[in-house]
């Protein structure tokens, strides 16, 4: 097991001016700000938000039943049954956080294993992980949704899972063919000849040129996931109304986005900031941690 | 090769029974009747009972999924519970407008993706590639009902460039293609931009600049394909990824393809129809991906199919 | 005649209707779907058949019927020289021909529990006849029909959409594709039907009532979004959006008084409820289902869906008969309802679940019954599912303790208010897989029932009306139900559209009644 | 300025062109060319005020130690610096237009065509997923409008004209289908294909053999006759520089240490730099003097091969069958003693590298190979994991070995911590150490690969393979891209090494001064097959293999007034380690014509 333990030399040696570099670019810093902003938010959201989340105010809506446009009481106006959106924003940061970050975090996770471990070996091993990855693609995903929702309860934590475990097979295909072609590169075979171990080469040699990559996949995805999540709470897996979400917002108000556009676009502007802000965070790590790309800005 | 593709073959019609098992035990366990659906809300106990033993509904699962089994290696998707109608002759008839969508939203997204990728990763850290992020980001952020309903707002409504909604000449395919295209556009370009700024490190981008070729030439020819790899790898769960958004985006247009008459089948429990269409996509998929696995060898020679 | 045609009206034209969801079938043995309710009425006939725009009986395909003094024999005289879009004359076999075939089980049709009161009925479904013992034909134009009980309801299940005469030789032709090609008598045939685009309906010249239909085609788009057939509405590219005004623009179309003109309201038969489950505690307690009922805020709720409704009082909505206009319900007093439940020893309220189905506006609303029951101290926690979910978890004891109907609200079948309590009040639908959601079952209501539905004299109607009256008043009493609204029905038309305004809130053909309304240009 | 436009005559093979009418306007001038590097901290200076100029038809060598900014110079004239690099003073003018003020655009014209270049490492230098045949026509019609057909006919010529055997089936080949050699030739071709009027040759022939590097060199000077064209020659091997260049520069840590017309800088050189850099260039001959080795006759040995064969499929048609083979090793057979060197000299493509490859399992082989007593193949993963700290390879092209994403600290550190050597400090010296003895400064443990030259990369290469001390280490073209006296340096490491541990070399080169200096026993390859094998006295002192005569004779000496006597150039068919199915090369027979001297018959 001494394959993985080196990893902490090289991060610690950069250590220090990883931070010092982040500092001096302004995207980055926009990224983490955001980041850090929504998180507080997300966890302060009882001490900031005005209102509660799914208190349906009276004077929240017209008489006609209209929800009201930002401004004034209301930061971000009011959804269709007169609660404070800026509220539901705040809390839904909460839900969406979890999904986009953890849920994603852990398919792109999954995902990266398997595609890697196929792309390397290919063989028989490679053959069974990707067409297990094949059949986990062609599979019913709503289906299955539908089928828990009604077995479960509906939890947070089981969209969850369910993100996780349906969603880690687009990576694991773009894994593996990047995979297969790194694998054919003649220094990994040098690797080899030095009595590296698998995982070493795995991790060590290969993993680093999928950064970017991965980087690509996991920020996109947060967006996906985001919104995947909606769909599947809508079919009763996940959280269940009031609770919000920045994904529920946006579905269950997609179709007034024309009479209420701050429904759909406030939630929107934030799932794209949050996807965006990972990316500028990551691209910069990447930036300053991979020498190839050092000079090039 | 040959061996390869035979093995394949074999493998694809594997997964296609594991992914008939699967999809049928859900429906089983599923706790909605659908003799429930067909019968309606007045009938009566008996009526119900006299269905669900016409349909062998009543049978143990083994036999119900033998019998649809064997009907589906006859090529027999059985019938419609609610419809009546031959299942096969029902995605027969709303398979090529759901094909003609794909390939045009494929045709929208390597063109968006590809061409943005690759300006972005030639303009690397200029303010153009910052632009470009931002459109991906907000191209895979944006739900794709209200893109739909925008775009044929503003090109169907106000400037009435195209029909609005609707199916059958060049000029209906235009707008579903590019909004169920759009958030692969957004995918491809980020992708793009990642393996392209790799590819144009490469010493071999140098020896082509060397040569004195063109700015065209040394993309097209030499940075283009090696960075396309992974993107390959893409379109084949692309097919997957459509198969959601396709719902949407059909009802929208109005388009008669299948993801609409998939969504109306799940919610009214119409099995054969539900198992067709997965089955359908299913093979799709599982196919999409077998030539994107046979693509890049001839994309890139040293991977060798194994 | 029982109706006048419009002077004004003008031959020729068509227009176009959108639907969302594609036509699953037309053959009217099957066709159970709101949106093909009307089309097939439109292409078929039965015995009987209602004035346009109203809850009316009158004869159809029948000319003349007869009732023998105990009302348990019906004998129809048929119309002669109606032919099927096929050319062949309608006769009296066919009528039986068709009663045979949908109450035969292999037909699965789902209304074939509507015939039960005909006699014989019980070996159909068995199948242990393949014949309706109670039908019989005694010339090419006269049938006669027997009941197995008196019963006042049977007139209008004639006049279903399940009784339509079908020809036999068609049926035989396309087997279980008939509902791709229909034959009927009505006043329009199936010209074209593109799976999945639309279905063009041409004019029947041969039509057996004259002057009618006035419309040389519809065609119905289907698949097409709400929101998107308004736009072609407001493009002047369609004429009905079959769906109606979509929620999302309700308030655009209605505050735009060029849009607002063209849009016909009307009552509709349906109501809105929360079913709250008898056998669950604590909903077996009544004091509890009282307290529930007067807890919600109805205004609110129907404020919530921009008002496109009504308050709800009782199970009936009000422009059935047999309506009880004096009641008042149960009054919103959330502080009278906190008491009640105190009384009923839940002071610190209790956790509840409510299943509703996911389509807007019904989570939305159950919001609101969550928030109002918050308000007395009930916790309850909402489940969104899709429909067949709900329906599933409804029909199976203990499953749901709260289910709010919207989206499978009852729409009566038939302007009676026999058909509010059968099935979803009724011991017989408290049952596994039953629609009686709230599995409420009342042996004496059930008696009451029979008893009103057996007074079959034209002559007693007035006492039959008050006997459901009664029915329903007993049921609010032991408070199963919490009605909520009863839905109006805004229907929007293009300019060139024109017909009674009665005949665009039709009440059993939805959205139009598609054989009266014609078009100006 | 030190830099006149001044040529002086003198050239062996080519006496006539230097004094051609054009000879003293230069072609290209260097004027003051600075080149530096952003930093963390600001720029520093890597290539510092050079200035020389170069007349048609003219050949100036750029040598001198390796890093010291050759490739660098060379790719600021192309205006191909990489990224973070940029010319920071100075200019570069092709007659009257300065290069370095050109936009991108203007100079996509020029390049190629007026002005074309040579890479130095051939793996990396050529696209991956384009067949040579693609990439050498594309290179013609870039510049020339002609047809398609047309193209590839000129660029099977100038595979031919670089004796590449099979040169149609080369041309449907991809780039890591082909050795070392092989892909440098497809460089040295595509160059001269566009007979451009400045040509700058980045170390051209450090992967050829010496029969083979005769002939590019002859072609270069063809060029140059026909087309009056000038060169720029950057090689470490001083007789290549003493055959070819009119002039040498040498170059030393970015400065110009010296300018002169060849014959005055060999004759007579001023610097001190210079006077070393010439002192320590092997001389064929001047290893029959080292001591022999005591002989190795009781030894079991560390490898030992026998009928050794290696073959690779040529797929053909759409469903990719196997049509052709390429015999790249047939029945091979040899051992290497402890404390031995064994070098294998050949032809480039013979077969050498897939030797090695073989050895380290990279490639499948057919035949017996034991490994300090282990049978290769079927081996449990423990046992290779020690099999493979004995056994270290350092492999032909650099670039291509080291992970590009890795520090080179960490990467020479790598066999250490692999094998659970020392702790992380304790191999940090290590790798610092290292450094050091193959003449790198040890600060630059953390940059990365592609922040050195090629020479100093091979030596990275090198310091891995001895981080771990291994019973044997195969150097595949190892010192290949070093100067004469780095070179030197780590031809002594190497064999002090040898002397204090024991440690035995399988050394590949095609460098007969270097092989001649370093080996105890050398074994001469042909076609994938042993032609000729015995101690360096016997095969040096008696070639009899007729391929080995006439490879010892085409080393370069590295003296401009040796008059080469002239030999009949290469003509007709090159023989081909490539048969379609079912065919086989004929099987050589090694006689032993004395003292374990083989040699081929027939
Ligand atoms: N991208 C870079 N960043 C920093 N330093 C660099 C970079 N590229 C090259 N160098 C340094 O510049 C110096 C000159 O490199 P160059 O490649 O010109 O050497 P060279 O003379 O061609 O040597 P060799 O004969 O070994 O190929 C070397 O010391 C190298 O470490
Ligand atoms: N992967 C491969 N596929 C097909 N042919 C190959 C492959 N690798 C090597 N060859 C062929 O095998 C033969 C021997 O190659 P090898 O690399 O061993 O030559 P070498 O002796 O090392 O030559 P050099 O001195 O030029 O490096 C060549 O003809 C080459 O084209
Ligand atoms: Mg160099
Ligand atoms: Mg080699
Ligand atoms: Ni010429």
């Amino acid at each position: 097991m001494t394959e993985l333990s080196i990893k902490t030399t090289t991060v610690s040696r950069a250590d220090p001016t990883v931070w010092a570099q982040l500092f001096r670019r302004k995207l980055a810093m926009f990224g983490l700000g955001f980041i850090v902003l929504i998180t507080l938010g997300a966890i302060f959201a009882p001490l900031i938000a005005p209102f509660a989340p799914d208190e349906q105010l009276f004077e929240g809506l017209t008489l006609q039943g209209a929800p009201m446009a930002p401004g004034g009481q209301f930061l971000f106006g009011t959804d269709l049954l007169g609660r404070d959106l800026f509220a539901r924003v705040l809390y839904g940061a909460r839900t969406s956080l979890i999904i986009g970050v953890v849920a994603n975090g852990l398919a792109l996770m999954i995902g990266t294993l398997i595609g890697v471990t196929a792309g390397y070996f290919r063989g028989w091993i490679g053959a069974v992980l990707m067409r297990f990855t094949d059949l986990m693609m062609a599979f019913p995903v709503l289906l299955l949704a539908i089928c828990l929702a009604a077995i479960f309860q509906p939890s947070l934590w089981i969209v969850a899972m369910v993100i996780a475990f349906v969603n880690w097979v687009q990576t694991a295909r773009v894994v593996y063919t990047e995979t297969s072609a790194l694998a054919e590169r003649e220094f990994i075979a040098a690797e080899k000849t030095l009595g590296a171990g698998t995982l070493r080469i795995l991790f060590r040699h290969i993993l680093p040129h999928l950064v970017p990559m991965i980087i690509v996949w996991g920020t996109l995805g947060i967006s996906t996931t985001v919104l995947l999540e909606a769909t599947l709470s809508y079919l009763g897996v996940g959280v269940q109304p009031p609770t919000p979400s920045w994904g529920n917002i946006i579905f269950e108000n997609q179709t007034y986005f024309q009479a209420a556009p701050w429904l759909v676009f406030i939630p929107g502007a934030m799932i794209l900031l949050l996807a965006l802000s990972f990316n500028l965070l990551g691209d910069a790590l990447r930036d300053i941690l991979d020498p190839t790309q050092r000079g090039m800005r | 090769m040959l061996a390869y593709l035979i093995r394949r073959l074999v493998q694809t019609a594997l997964i296609l029974v594991g992914v008939s098992f699967v999809t049928f035990l859900l429906l089983y366990v599923l706790p909605a009747d659908p003799v429930r659906q067909i019968a309606g809300r007045s009938a009566t106990a008996q009526t119900v009972e006299n269905i669900r033993h016409q349909l062998g509904l009543d049978q143990p699962f083994i036999v119900q999924y033998a019998n649809y089994f064997s009907g589906l290696v006859q090529g027999d998707f059985g019938r419609s519970y609610l419809q009546k109608t031959e299942v096969g002759a029902l995605i027969a008839s709303r398979l090529p407008a759901t094909l003609l969508l794909m390939l045009g939203a494929i045709f929208c997204e390597l063109l968006i993706g590809l061409t943005l990728g690759s300006i972005a990763a030639i303009k690397r850290g200029k303010w153009i590639d910052q632009l470009l992020m931002v459109f991906s980001f907000a191209a895979v952020s944006a739900p794709q009902f209200v893109v739909g309903l925008l775009a044929l707002y503003i090109f169907a409504v106000k400037l009435g460039w195209f029909p609005i909604g609707g199916y059958g000449t060049f000029a209906h395919l235009v707008l579903p293609s590019l909004t169920l295209g759009i958030m692969g556009s957004g995918w491809y370009s980020r992708m793009m931009r990642s393996s392209m700024v790799d590819v144009l490190r490469a010493d071999f981008i140098r020896t082509a600049r060397a040569k004195g070729l063109t700015r065209w030439r040394v993309l097209g020819r030499h940075a283009l394909p090696n960075a396309i790899l992974p993107i390959i790898a893409m379109i084949g769960i692309d097919i997957g990824l459509f198969m959601s958004g396709i719902v949407v985006v059909e009802s929208v247009f109005g388009w008669p393809g299948i993801g609409q008459l998939a969504w109306q089948a799940i919610q009214r429990v119409d099995i054969p129809i539900i198992m067709g269409v997965t089955m359908v996509s299913a093979t799709a998929i599982v196919l999409g991906n077998l030539l994107a696995d046979l693509i890049t060898p001839f994309i890139d020679p040293r991977i060798k199919l194994r | 005649q029982d109706y006048t045609p419009d002077p004004n009206a003008v031959d020729g034209g068509g227009i176009i209707v959108t639907y969302k969801d594609d036509v699953a079938t037309l053959d009217p043995a099957i066709g159970y779907d709101w949106q093909n309710w009307s089309m097939i009425k439109s292409l078929f006939d039965g015995l009987m058949d209602y004035i346009p725009g109203t809850t009316d009986l009158r004869p159809g395909l029948a000319e003349s019927y007869e009732i023998s003094e105990d009302g348990m024999t019906f004998t129809f005289k048929l119309r002669q020289g109606v032919k099927f879009h096929n050319g062949r004359e309608m006769t009296a076999e066919d009528v039986k021909y068709s009663l045979d075939r949908v109450t035969n089980p292999e037909t699965m049709s789902p209304g074939a529990g509507f015939f039960g009161m005909i006699a014989g009925y019980d070996a159909m479904a068995d199948g242990s006849a393949d014949s309706l013992s109670g039908v019989t034909v005694i010339d090419p134009y006269t049938v006669e029909i027997k009941l197995s009980r008196p019963d006042a309801t049977f007139l209008h299940v004639m006049a279903l959409n399940f009784s339509s005469v079908v020809p036999k030789e068609a049926v035989d032709e396309y087997g279980a594709d008939f509902g791709k090609h229909p034959v009927g008598t009505g006043a329009f045939k199936l010209a074209d039907w593109t799976i999945g685009q639309k279905l063009v309906f041409e004019k029947n010249a041969d039509y057996w009532r004259d002057g009618v239909p006035y419309l040389d085609s519809i065609t119905f788009e289907v698949g097409q979004e709400p929101i998107v057939a308004l736009l072609r509405l407001q493009q002047g590219e369609v004429d009905v959006p079959g769906d109606g005004i979509p929620p999302a623009k309700f308030q655009e179309v209605m505050s735009d008084p060029a849009q607002a003109e063209r849009v016909v309201v009307g009552g509709q038969l349906h109501t809105g409820y929360i079913t709250l489950n008898v056998t669950m505690p604590p909903f077996d307690n009544v004091e509890v289902r009282r307290a529930v009922n007067m807890a919600i805020n109805k205004e609110r709720i129907t404020q919530i869906i921009n008002g496109r409704a009504e308050p709800a009082t009782q199970p009936l909505p009000p422009s059935m008969p047999g309506y009880t206009t004096d009641y008042e319900g149960y009054a919103f007093d959330p502080e009278a309802a906190k008491a009640m439940l105190a009384e009923a020893g839940l002071g610190d309220g209790f956790a509840t679940e409510l299943y509703v189905m996911n389509t807007d506006p019904n989570p939305r609303i159950a919001q609101a019954i969550q928030q109002d029951l918050k308000a007395i101290g009930v916790d309850v926690a909402i489940k969104s599912l899709a429909q067949a979910n709900v329906i599933e978890a409804g029909g199976t004891e203990g499953g749901a303790p709260m289910i709010w109907s919207g989206g499978m609200a009852w729409i009566a079948d038939f302007p009676d208010p026999s058909n509010f309590y059968g099935p979803i009040l009724g011991c017989a639908g408290a049952i596994e897989g039953g629609w009686n959601w709230s599995w409420y079952c009342n042996p004496e209501l059930d008696a009451m029932a029979a008893e009103a539905d057996s007074i079959t004299d034209p002559a007693m109607i007035e006492a039959r009306l008050q006997k459901w009256s009664d029915v329903y008043m007993k049921v609010m009493e032991d408070a199963p139900w919490v009605p909520v609204f009863n839905e109006s029905r805004y229907t929007m038309k293009s300019e060139r559209m024109g017909g009674d305004d009665a005949l665009y809130v039709d009440p059993v053909s939805i959205p139009v009644n598609y054989d009266y309304v014609y078009v100006t240009e | 300025m030190s830099a006149q436009a001044q040529t002086t005559p003198g050239a062996v093979a080519a006496p006539g062109i230097a004094t051609g009418p054009e000879a003293g306007a230069p072609v290209l001038t260097v004027d003051g060319l600075t080149i530096s590097v952003r930093q963390d901290g600001g720029e520093a200076v890597l290539v510092d005020n050079l200035s020389f100029a170069l007349g048609r038809g003219e050949t100036l060598a750029l040598a001198g130690e390796s890093g010291s900014g050759k490739s660098l110079t060379s790719l600021a004239i192309m205006g191909l610096l990489a990224p973070g690099l940029r010319v920071s003073g100075g200019a570069v003018r092709l007659r009257d237009t300065d290069l370095t003020a050109l936009p991108e655009s203007a100079l996509r014209g020029l390049r190629g065509n007026r002005v074309a270049m040579i890479f130095q490492e051939p793996m990396t230098s050529l696209n991956p997923i384009l067949t040579i045949g693609a990439q050498l026509t594309e290179a013609i019609r870039a510049h020339e409008p002609v047809s398609k057909s047309d193209a590839r006919v000129r660029a099977l010529e100038a595979l031919k004209a670089v004796r590449l055997s099979q040169p149609e089936k080369r041309m449907t080949q991809y780039p890591h289908e082909l050795s070392g050699g092989m892909r440098q030739r497809v460089m040295i071709a595509m160059a001269l294909a566009l007979e451009p009027d400045v040509l700058i040759a980045d170390e051209p022939t450090t992967a050829l053999d010496v029969t083979v590097q005769r002939e590019v060199l002859d072609l270069l000077r063809d060029l140059q006759r026909e087309h009056g064209t000038a060169i720029i020659l950057i090689t470490h091997d001083m007789g290549v520089v003493a055959e070819m260049a009119d002039r040498v520069v040498i170059l030393k840590q970015g400065q110009m240490v010296e300018v002169a017309p060849v014959r005055d800088l060999f004759a007579a050189p001023k610097k001190q730099y210079t006077r070393d850099l010439l002192a320590a260039v092997p001389r064929l001959g001047d290893g029959s003097s080292a001591q022999a080795l005591p002989e190795p006759v009781s030894q079991t040995p560390i490898a030992s091969l026998s009928e050794v064969k290696v073959r690779f499929d040529i797929r053909g048609g759409i469903l990719s069958r196997v049509t052709h083979r390429v015999h790249a090793v047939e029945n091979v057979g040899f051992n290497v003693y402890p404390g031995e060197t064994f070098s294998l000299v050949g032809e480039s493509g013979c077969g050498k590298s897939t030797i090695a490859k073989a050895l380290v399992g990279l490639v499948p082989h057919l035949g017996r190979i034991e490994l300090n007593g282990h049978v290769l193949g079927g081996l449990s993963a423990q046992d290779q994991k020690a099999l493979r700290r004995d056994v270290q390879i350092v492999f032909q092209d650099p670039m291509a070995a080291l992970d590009p994403r890795m520090r080179v600290g960490d990467l020479v550190a790598e066999p250490l911590l692999i094998h659970g050597i020392g702790s992380s400090e304790s191999r940090r010296a290590t790798a610092r150490e290292l450094f050091d003895r193959v003449g790198l400064s040890p600060d630059w443990i953390d940059r990365y690969p592609h922040e050195f030259s090629g020479g100093q990369r091979q030596r990275i290469c090198i310091a891995r393979a001895l981080a771990l001390r291994p019973k044997l280490i195969i150097c595949d073209e190892s010192v290949s891209a070093l100067d004469v006296s780095v070179q030197a340096r780590v031809l002594d490491l190497l064999k002090s090494l040898q002397a204090d541990f024991g440690v035995s070399y399988l050394f590949i080169s095609h460098d007969m001064a270097v092989v001649e200096n370093i080996s105890d026993r050398i074994a001469v390859m042909y076609l994938g097959q042993i032609v000729e094998m015995g101690t360096r006295a016997q095969v040096f002192g008696n070639p009899q293999h007729s391929y080995t005569k006439r490879l010892i004779e085409a080393v370069p000496v590295p003296d401009p007034s040796f008059e080469r006597p002239l030999r009949p150039r290469l003509t007709g068919d090159i023989p081909s380690p490539i048969y379609s199915l079912g065919e086989q090369p004929e099987r050589l027979l090694l006689k032993n014509i004395g003292d374990g001297h083989l040699v081929a018959v027939g």
